[in-house]
């Protein structure tokens, strides 16, 4: 069983097309569950898996907290599971592993970034949040006021954009009038691609240009925002690999075979991409994977 | 003769069965009483905010700030709980209380200002989401020896299923709720209000004091239905039950209740919730549906059910006739 | 002056919520034309606020009809994913609108079936195209965000004719050919008769079968419009983001607009100065820099205080004290409704 | 108790609406045990003062002394409180409850705080019996016709009146029985001292039961005098403020031939009405006679469409028509007044004038608008036509007092200029002034070659313009009477024909929907 979050952003359409892509190669029956953004459906799906009697259980949590009674009983009942992409609060005896990504190494790798593109000058960021309340949000954001730490870089503002498009351009017109026509902004910090992306177009239109006027950093490396990189219009993004299923297949596997049981975490790459990769050969790698 | 009032009731009874009979046909493991007591146990807080949802429509009314109750109820236990060494019996109290009060002064609102309960209470979602934000961003575990102790004990039914606490709480609130709203003169004074409010001040039904506990009886069950979703997932989190609302609305309308108002029973509500848990039970079960058949398959399904409905209501009255 | 009356709760509320605006942000009045298209928060506010105006056309004529349409979320996505998806295969703007308009009125006319042929109670009618249109919309797209460069289409969503944003020209000119089809003919007044008692209107003889898919239908086409632009605003069509509880704030603007919500009596200029109300609150929150925390509790403080400048209740009271303050007669009370 | 300090006395009564003085320093003195008929034209202001003493409305100024003391009821359940019940114009009751929940809401007997609905249901049965009614109680109000609901309403505010009974029109669609029933009940009240106040605009009644008239016009008080004291054409002056030219006559009954306008044959509908002949010449008035209840209102609405017929046809100019729907109907050249205005009749927060112009513009279509200078004209005309009051056309027709909500409807139908039109109980409400206009009316329309199919409960009236009767029983057609025929007596008999109706318990039975 396989319980999804949902599917809302392309991203996680990615995660998704992998992972049954994954299944589907080793021959494993799997049953997937999307949870439409919401935890109690995650713990329903978790639940009926178990009335289901499935092998094994892949959660990609929606939120941290509020595991424990649901795990322990899937526990009782024998299952392993596994998390994807996101870790959880409860005691790490009632899953298997993790694999994740780290969001505040994430960020931390956006704002060092940051730091030395702007070589110790002075640097005034406006920052756009994830959903607000939801983990990446808040982690991407510490992570990468961690990396600032020390520099002269400084957040000026900061506003959710729900990791939309729409939003992360309608939020950043906001910023560029409230910051004397975007003059006083020198960087772009978005925590997820999609509101980089609607963001420049933004930029664009209020004459500016993004990737020399205003430096643009993101985290998840979805093709659209390659295609800016290329355009130059954008500068660096965090890779968040949506091939959690793979590693975790294979653990699961040795798991199966002979008990092997593997580290609690199994962390997925945060690679950074700047306009020193071969961005064209990424980006069509990646178009057809769903994003 | 079948009394045609109770004819909505039946008839989403008969469809509950009927679409379980199928359910039960494409997989025979749906009857087992693990599945049986998951739909209690995982509808639970649904069932509970739907029992306050059912008071609100009944009088032609709407309370769109349940999810967003649910969420802070959540949020507040958890941070209370967290910083201070009250006991949760305390906290439940004094948060229900807070709800209770919360859902009279939109109650107090709607009457005085004579404003749509829509809008008041639609303020009243973004409120209380408002405050559990600043109350905490993160989601809060809650670690407390209470609550283990409450999700550990449960009626265990042959064959592996479980009749939890929060399962049976919600049944013990739908049955209360039938009580008030068909044996009571408040529940009598609810279904007036439904009938036309003018009509209903001539003929000399409290209106303010009804409406008013109207929405304070559902803020308090939303708040009811924040514990126990506090219990289900042990912790306290600001963006829990977005949409709540409009499941509770769905399985009211489900349970045979007109939105106008008026007209409907509680125990139709019990039977729309477990509708909606019917079919996501099954979409889990089916589990081959991407994401968006997900949806799409949910929204046949939600029609279908309505136009069995409407059929079996048309076939009874024109027999009865 | 007449109307100007008669809108005068709704203009005040603009007027207060515009001054807020001016207080977080002095430069809120200011507009300038840059790159050969009028630029300030003000345009912000009209361009933004062209898919909440577009919705609330249509859902105007549905809450009149005493009906209620959860959908156009989902429909906006819809017809946003048609677009997209038309001028990636190689269809023109052209093409590529009016696909989206025939995907708009098909939801429009489904659920207007449902609701007058079906007799299924609106919100419930509608709530099953909210939740699986979405999902049609994702088919559609396959989850993804449908990117295209097609400049026809993008000109939709950012492009300007005499300086003015496209999106503002056309929520104008919908808002003012609704009004004028709807005030000009009959239908208005027969819109309003079904709202406001169904039974007696077919008594006398007015179609509300037709009448009911008529509205419903008008409001597809709206969210297919709005969902036009806002994919051509962000060049892609984000089916799982498109709309999403947009339908809510096109209720609010309505309502807000001073149409009330059990039917009967609507306004569309109301309606639209609603959405903009709507809309300058949300900018508002955007340029006041205050965390993101503290956006709803904003907005929510925002409606509680247009609550009390719209209540009848007060407003009756207000005319009562000035009354009595002219004849110098003292009420025992207020009029209890009957 | 002293019989002569009055009951209830109002004083210096004010209350204006916007752009109306609806009542202008009026007094008003019940004594108990006294039947007091309060009397105006429509939009007098009498079911506004009643509201004002009952706290519906809360009243601009004067005060009001209950048993000498000043009350000041805030709202209905206030004035309940205080012993006053009251049954308003229009049938207020809920009918989404059951019968008894209407009459038991707010005093249902409980134990333990839940409500005996046994015991409940058998106090209702109980109250009803006594107005013979016997029915099943723990159905939905709604279930019942307007009449039936009525008496339920009188049933209980009767329960509820400790010392004041308001009843505002509560005979308007009752029959002779049911009135006298009525009547019968308000003497027992009397002998217990209890105050009556009761407005109606059957003069014959008023005399019957009162002690006391009051009159109102345009909101001021004109007199109060002792009934023996007046004449009937004393009182009419009085409340019209002019002489009424002489009552209608009956008509003579012509036998004249006429040419077949529309005609029904075996139509009928399964559960409401067993199928029928009919056939309606041109210009002929047919009157529907009946008892409440024996289904005239759904032969009326069989043949409108409303609840389309399922056996018969029907031939219009001897074409077959269509008769599925009210439009089809419509198209047809037929035009229906409905009985019950408040669910049927009025849009309530359009103005007069859309109202008017509802039905003829719903028949052009909505593409094709009716000129606004043509609107004002046809209202004009009807205003004048039917004394509409106030004449301001743009007013909401639910500021209207009832009998004028009621022109309104009439004017609706005649706007669109039928070739037969059916009015089911047109002068409901309607003060005799109107009333005398519209029989006139109603006589100048068939003269005009409209063809009409009139229900009335009053007996004379129909006697006055019907050149043909049709009497309805259980469902049932069940006699004819043509021209010299005519007669009130004969109606009278052919309804209680083989009826047992001498112990005056008489049970009315129907088909329960
Ligand atoms: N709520 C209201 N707002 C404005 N005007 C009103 C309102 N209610 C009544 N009126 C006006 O007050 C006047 C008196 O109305 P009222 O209903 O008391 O008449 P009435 O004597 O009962 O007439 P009828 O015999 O037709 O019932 C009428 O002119 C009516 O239009
Ligand atoms: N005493 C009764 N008990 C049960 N049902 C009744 C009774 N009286 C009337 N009804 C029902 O109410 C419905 C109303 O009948 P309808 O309105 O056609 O009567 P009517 O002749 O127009 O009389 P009126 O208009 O005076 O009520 C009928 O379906 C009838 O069965
Ligand atoms: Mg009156
Ligand atoms: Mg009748």
């Amino acid at each position: 069983g396989f319980s999804q979050i949902g599917s809302e952003s392309g991203w996680r359409a990615a995660e998704t097309t992998i992972t049954l892509q994954q299944a589907k190669d080793r021959g494993i029956d799997l049953k997937f569950a999307d949870a439409q953004q919401k935890q109690e459906n995650q713990i329903k799906a978790l639940r009926s898996f178990i009335a289901q009697g499935v092998d094994a259980i892949f959660v990609a949590p929606v939120v941290a907290t509020g595991w424990d009674s649901v795990l322990k009983e899937v526990k009782e009942a024998g299952i392993p599971v596994i998390l994807l992409d996101r870790t959880i609060d409860s005691s790490d005896d009632l899953y298997l592993t993790a694999v994740t990504s780290d969001f505040i190494f994430e960020g931390s790798v956006a704002g060092k970034w940051l730091v030395d593109a702007v070589d110790g000058k002075e640097c005034s960021v406006v920052e756009l949040q994830g959903t607000t309340g939801s983990a990446p949000a808040i982690e991407r954001k510490e992570g990468f006021e961690q990396g600032l730490a020390g520099s002269k870089v400084s957040i000026i503002r900061s506003q959710t954009a729900d990791f939309t498009r729409t939003k992360g351009k309608e939020v950043m017109e906001s910023f560029l009038k409230a910051e004397g026509g975007g003059k006083n902004i020198c960087a772009l910090y978005a925590h997820n691609d999609d509101m980089a992306v609607g963001a420049i177009q933004a930029i664009k239109e209020a004459g500016l240009k993004p990737g020399s006027d205003i430096l643009v950093v993101s985290i998840d490396a979805v093709p659209d925002i390659f295609k800016a990189m290329m355009a130059g219009e954008a500068n660096a993004t965090v890779e968040l690999t949506p091939n959690m299923a793979g590693p975790a297949f294979d653990a699961l596997d040795a798991f199966l075979k002979d008990g092997t049981l593997p580290p609690k975490w199994i962390q997925s790459e945060s690679r950074l991409y700047t306009k020193d990769d071969d961005l064209q050969a990424i980006y069509d790698l990646k178009k057809d994977l769903g994003y | 003769m079948m009394k045609s009032r109770y004819l909505p009731l039946i008839a989403t009874c008969l469809i509950f069965v009927l679409a379980y009979a199928l359910c039960y046909w494409q997989f025979p493991f749906m009857l087992s009483t693990r599945v049986v007591g998951n739909l209690l146990t995982d509808n639970a807080f649904l069932g509970i905010a739907a029992v306050g949802m059912t008071f609100v429509i009944l009088s032609g009314g709407i309370d769109l700030s349940i999810g967003s109750v649910i969420a802070f109820t959540g949020v507040f236990i958890a941070v209370v709980l967290k910083e201070t060494s009250l006991h949760p019996l305390v906290v439940f109290a004094l948060v229900l209380i807070i709800t209770a009060i919360f859902g009279g002064i939109m109650g107090a609102i709607i009457h005085y200002l004579e404003m749509p309960p829509f809008v008041v209470t639609l303020a009243g979602m973004f409120l209380a989401r408002g405050i559990a934000f600043v109350i905490s961003t993160d989601s809060v575990p809650v670690k407390h020896e209470f609550y283990t102790f409450l999700q550990d004990s449960f009626y265990r039914l042959p064959g592996g299923g479980r009749i939890t606490v929060i399962g049976a709480a919600m049944l013990v609130v739908f049955f209360v709720g039938i009580i008030i709203a068909h044996r009571t003169r408040f529940g009598t004074n609810v279904f007036a209000l439904g009938g036309g409010i003018p009509t209903s001040k001539l003929m000399g039904v409290p209106v303010a004091k009804t409406t008013i506990g109207i929405y304070a009886i559902s803020g308090f069950l939303a708040g009811l239905a924040g514990i126990t979703f506090s219990l289900y997932t042990s912790a306290g989190y600001s963006l829990a039950a977005v949409g709540v609302e409009l499941d509770a609305i769905a399985a009211v309308v489900i349970g045979g209740a007109l939105l106008t108002g008026g007209s409907g029973f509680i125990a139709g509500t019990l039977i729309g919730v477990l509708i909606m848990g019917l079919i996501q039970t099954y979409i889990i079960f089916d589990g081959t549906l991407s994401s968006w058949w997900t949806k799409i398959v949910i929204g046949i399904l939600l029609f279908a059910f309505i136009l069995m409905q409407k059929g079996l209501l048309l076939a009874a009255s024109a027999q009865k006739k | 002056m007449n109307s100007l009356k008669r809108y005068a709760p709704q203009l005040t509320t603009l007027a207060i919520v515009l001054l807020l605006n001016y207080l977080v942000f002095p430069d809120f009045f200011k507009i300038e034309i840059a790159n050969g298209k009028l630029y300030g928060t003000l345009i912000d506010v009209l361009n933004r606020g062209a898919p909440v105006a577009l919705l609330c056309v249509g859902m105007t004529l549905v809450i009149a009809t005493k009906g209620i349409d959860l959908s156009v979320g989902a429909v906006m996505a819809i017809c946003g994913a048609v677009a997209a998806s038309t001028v990636d295969s190689g269809g023109g703007v052209f093409m590529a609108l009016s696909l989206a308009l025939l995907a708009g009125l098909i939801c429009g006319i489904w659920n207007g079936v449902l609701v007058s042929v079906l007799n299924i109670q609106p919100i419930i009618a509608t709530l099953i195209l909210m939740v699986a249109g979405r999902g049609i919309a994702q088919l559609i797209t396959e989850g993804a965000i449908l990117t295209f460069n097609d400049e026809g289409l993008i000109f939709v969503g950012s492009g300007s004719i005499f300086s003015i944003p496209m999106p503002i020209l056309i929520w104008i000119a919908v808002g003012i050919i609704v009004t004028f089809i709807v005030r000009r003919t009959a239908l208005g007044m027969l819109i309003e008769s079904i709202g406001i008692n169904q039974r007696a209107s077919t008594f006398s003889g007015v179609n509300a079968r037709v009448l009911l898919i008529l509205v419903y239908a008008v409001s597809g086409l709206c969210a297919a419009l709005a969902g036009t632009i806002a994919a051509a605003d962000i060049r892609g069509a984000d089916a799982n983001n498109a709309g999403l509880w947009l339908e809510l704030d096109a209720i609010l603007a309505v309502v807000v607009g001073g149409t009330s919500l059990l039917g009967g009596r609507f306004t569309l200029i109301g309606s639209l100065i609603g959405a903009m109300i709507i809309q300058s609150i949300n900018t508002g929150i955007l340029l006041s820099g205050f965390p993101p925390e503290f956006n709803l509790i904003i907005k929510a403080a925002i409606i509680v205080i247009i609550l009390v400048i719209q209540s009848p209740a007060l407003q009756s009271k207000y005319i009562e004290y000035r009354d009595r303050r002219e004849t110098g007669k003292t009420p025992v009370g207020k009029d209890a409704a009957s | 108790m002293n019989k002569n300090q009055p009951l209830l006395k109002a004083t210096k009564i004010d209350k204006t609406f916007p752009g109306v003085v609806a009542l202008d320093r009026v007094d008003f003195t019940l004594k108990a045990g006294e039947v007091h008929a309060l009397l105006g034209e429509n939009g007098a202001g009498k079911s506004t003062l009643i509201k004002c003493l009952t706290g519906a409305y809360h009243r601009d100024g004067g005060d009001i002394l209950l048993n000498g003391e000043t009350i000041s009821p805030r709202d209905t359940l206030d004035a309940q409180g205080l012993g006053i019940g009251t049954v308003y114009q229009e049938v207020n009751l809920l009918g989404n409850l059951t019968v008894a929940e209407n009459m038991m809401i707010g005093r249902q007997p409980q134990r333990w705080g839940m409500i005996q609905t046994g015991q409940m249901n058998w106090q209702t049965k109980e109250i009803l019996s006594q107005y013979g009614l016997d029915i099943d109680v723990a159905q939905l109000l709604s279930t019942y016709s307007v009449a039936i609901q009525q008496i339920i309403a009188i049933a209980r505010a009767i329960d509820l009146s400790g010392k004041v009974l308001i009843l505002d029109e509560p005979t308007a669609s009752l029959d002779a029985k049911e009135v006298q029933m009525l009547f019968g009940v308000i003497r027992k009240l009397k002998q217990k001292n209890i105050g009556i106040i009761f407005i109606s605009h059957f003069l014959d009644q008023v005399f019957e039961i009162s002690d006391t008239i009051t009159v109102l016009r345009n909101g001021k008080l004109i007199e109060s005098v002792a009934t023996v004291n007046i004449s009937s054409i004393d009182l009419v002056t009085m409340m019209l403020g002019y002489e009424l030219g002489e009552e209608t006559k009956s008509k003579e009954h012509d036998g004249v031939e006429r040419e077949i306008l529309v005609e029904f044959s075996n139509f009928g509908h399964k559960q409401s009405i067993e199928p029928f002949d009919l056939v309606v010449g041109k210009g002929e008035v047919v009157g529907f006679a009946g008892l409440l209840g024996s289904g005239r209102t759904e032969t009326a609405e069989t043949l409108f469409g409303v609840t389309p017929h399922d056996s018969g046809t029907a031939t219009f100019k001897n074409k077959s028509v269509n008769l599925s729907s009210p439009r089809a109907a419509i198209a047809n050249g037929f035009g229906f007044c409905p009985e019950d205005r408040k669910t049927d009749g009025i849009i309530a927060d359009l103005t007069v004038r859309e109202n008017i112009i509802l039905a003829l513009q719903a028949q052009r279509g909505w593409a094709n608008p009716l000129p606004k200078s043509e609107q004002d004209e046809i209202c004009k005309k009807y205003i004048k036509a039917l004394d509409i009051r106030p004449t301001d056309a743009e007013k909401p027709i639910r500021l209207l007092s009832g009998g004028n909500q009621q022109k309104v409807i009439l004017a609706r139908w005649l706007a669109t200029n039928p070739a037969f039109l059916i009015l089911d109980e047109p002068t409901r409400g309607i003060d005799v002034g109107a009333h005398a206009e519209i029989i006139r009316l109603i006589e100048n329309l068939c003269e005009d070659g409209m063809s009409l199919l009139v229900i009335s409960s009053e007996l004379d009236e129909l006697v006055a313009y019907s050149h043909r009767i049709i009497v309805v029983r259980d469902h049932q057609h069940i006699a004819e009477l043509v021209g010299s025929e005519i007669t009130t007596n004969n109606i009278v008999e052919a309804i209680a024909a083989d009826l047992n109706v001498d112990n005056g318990q008489y049970e009315l039975k129907g088909v329960i929907s």
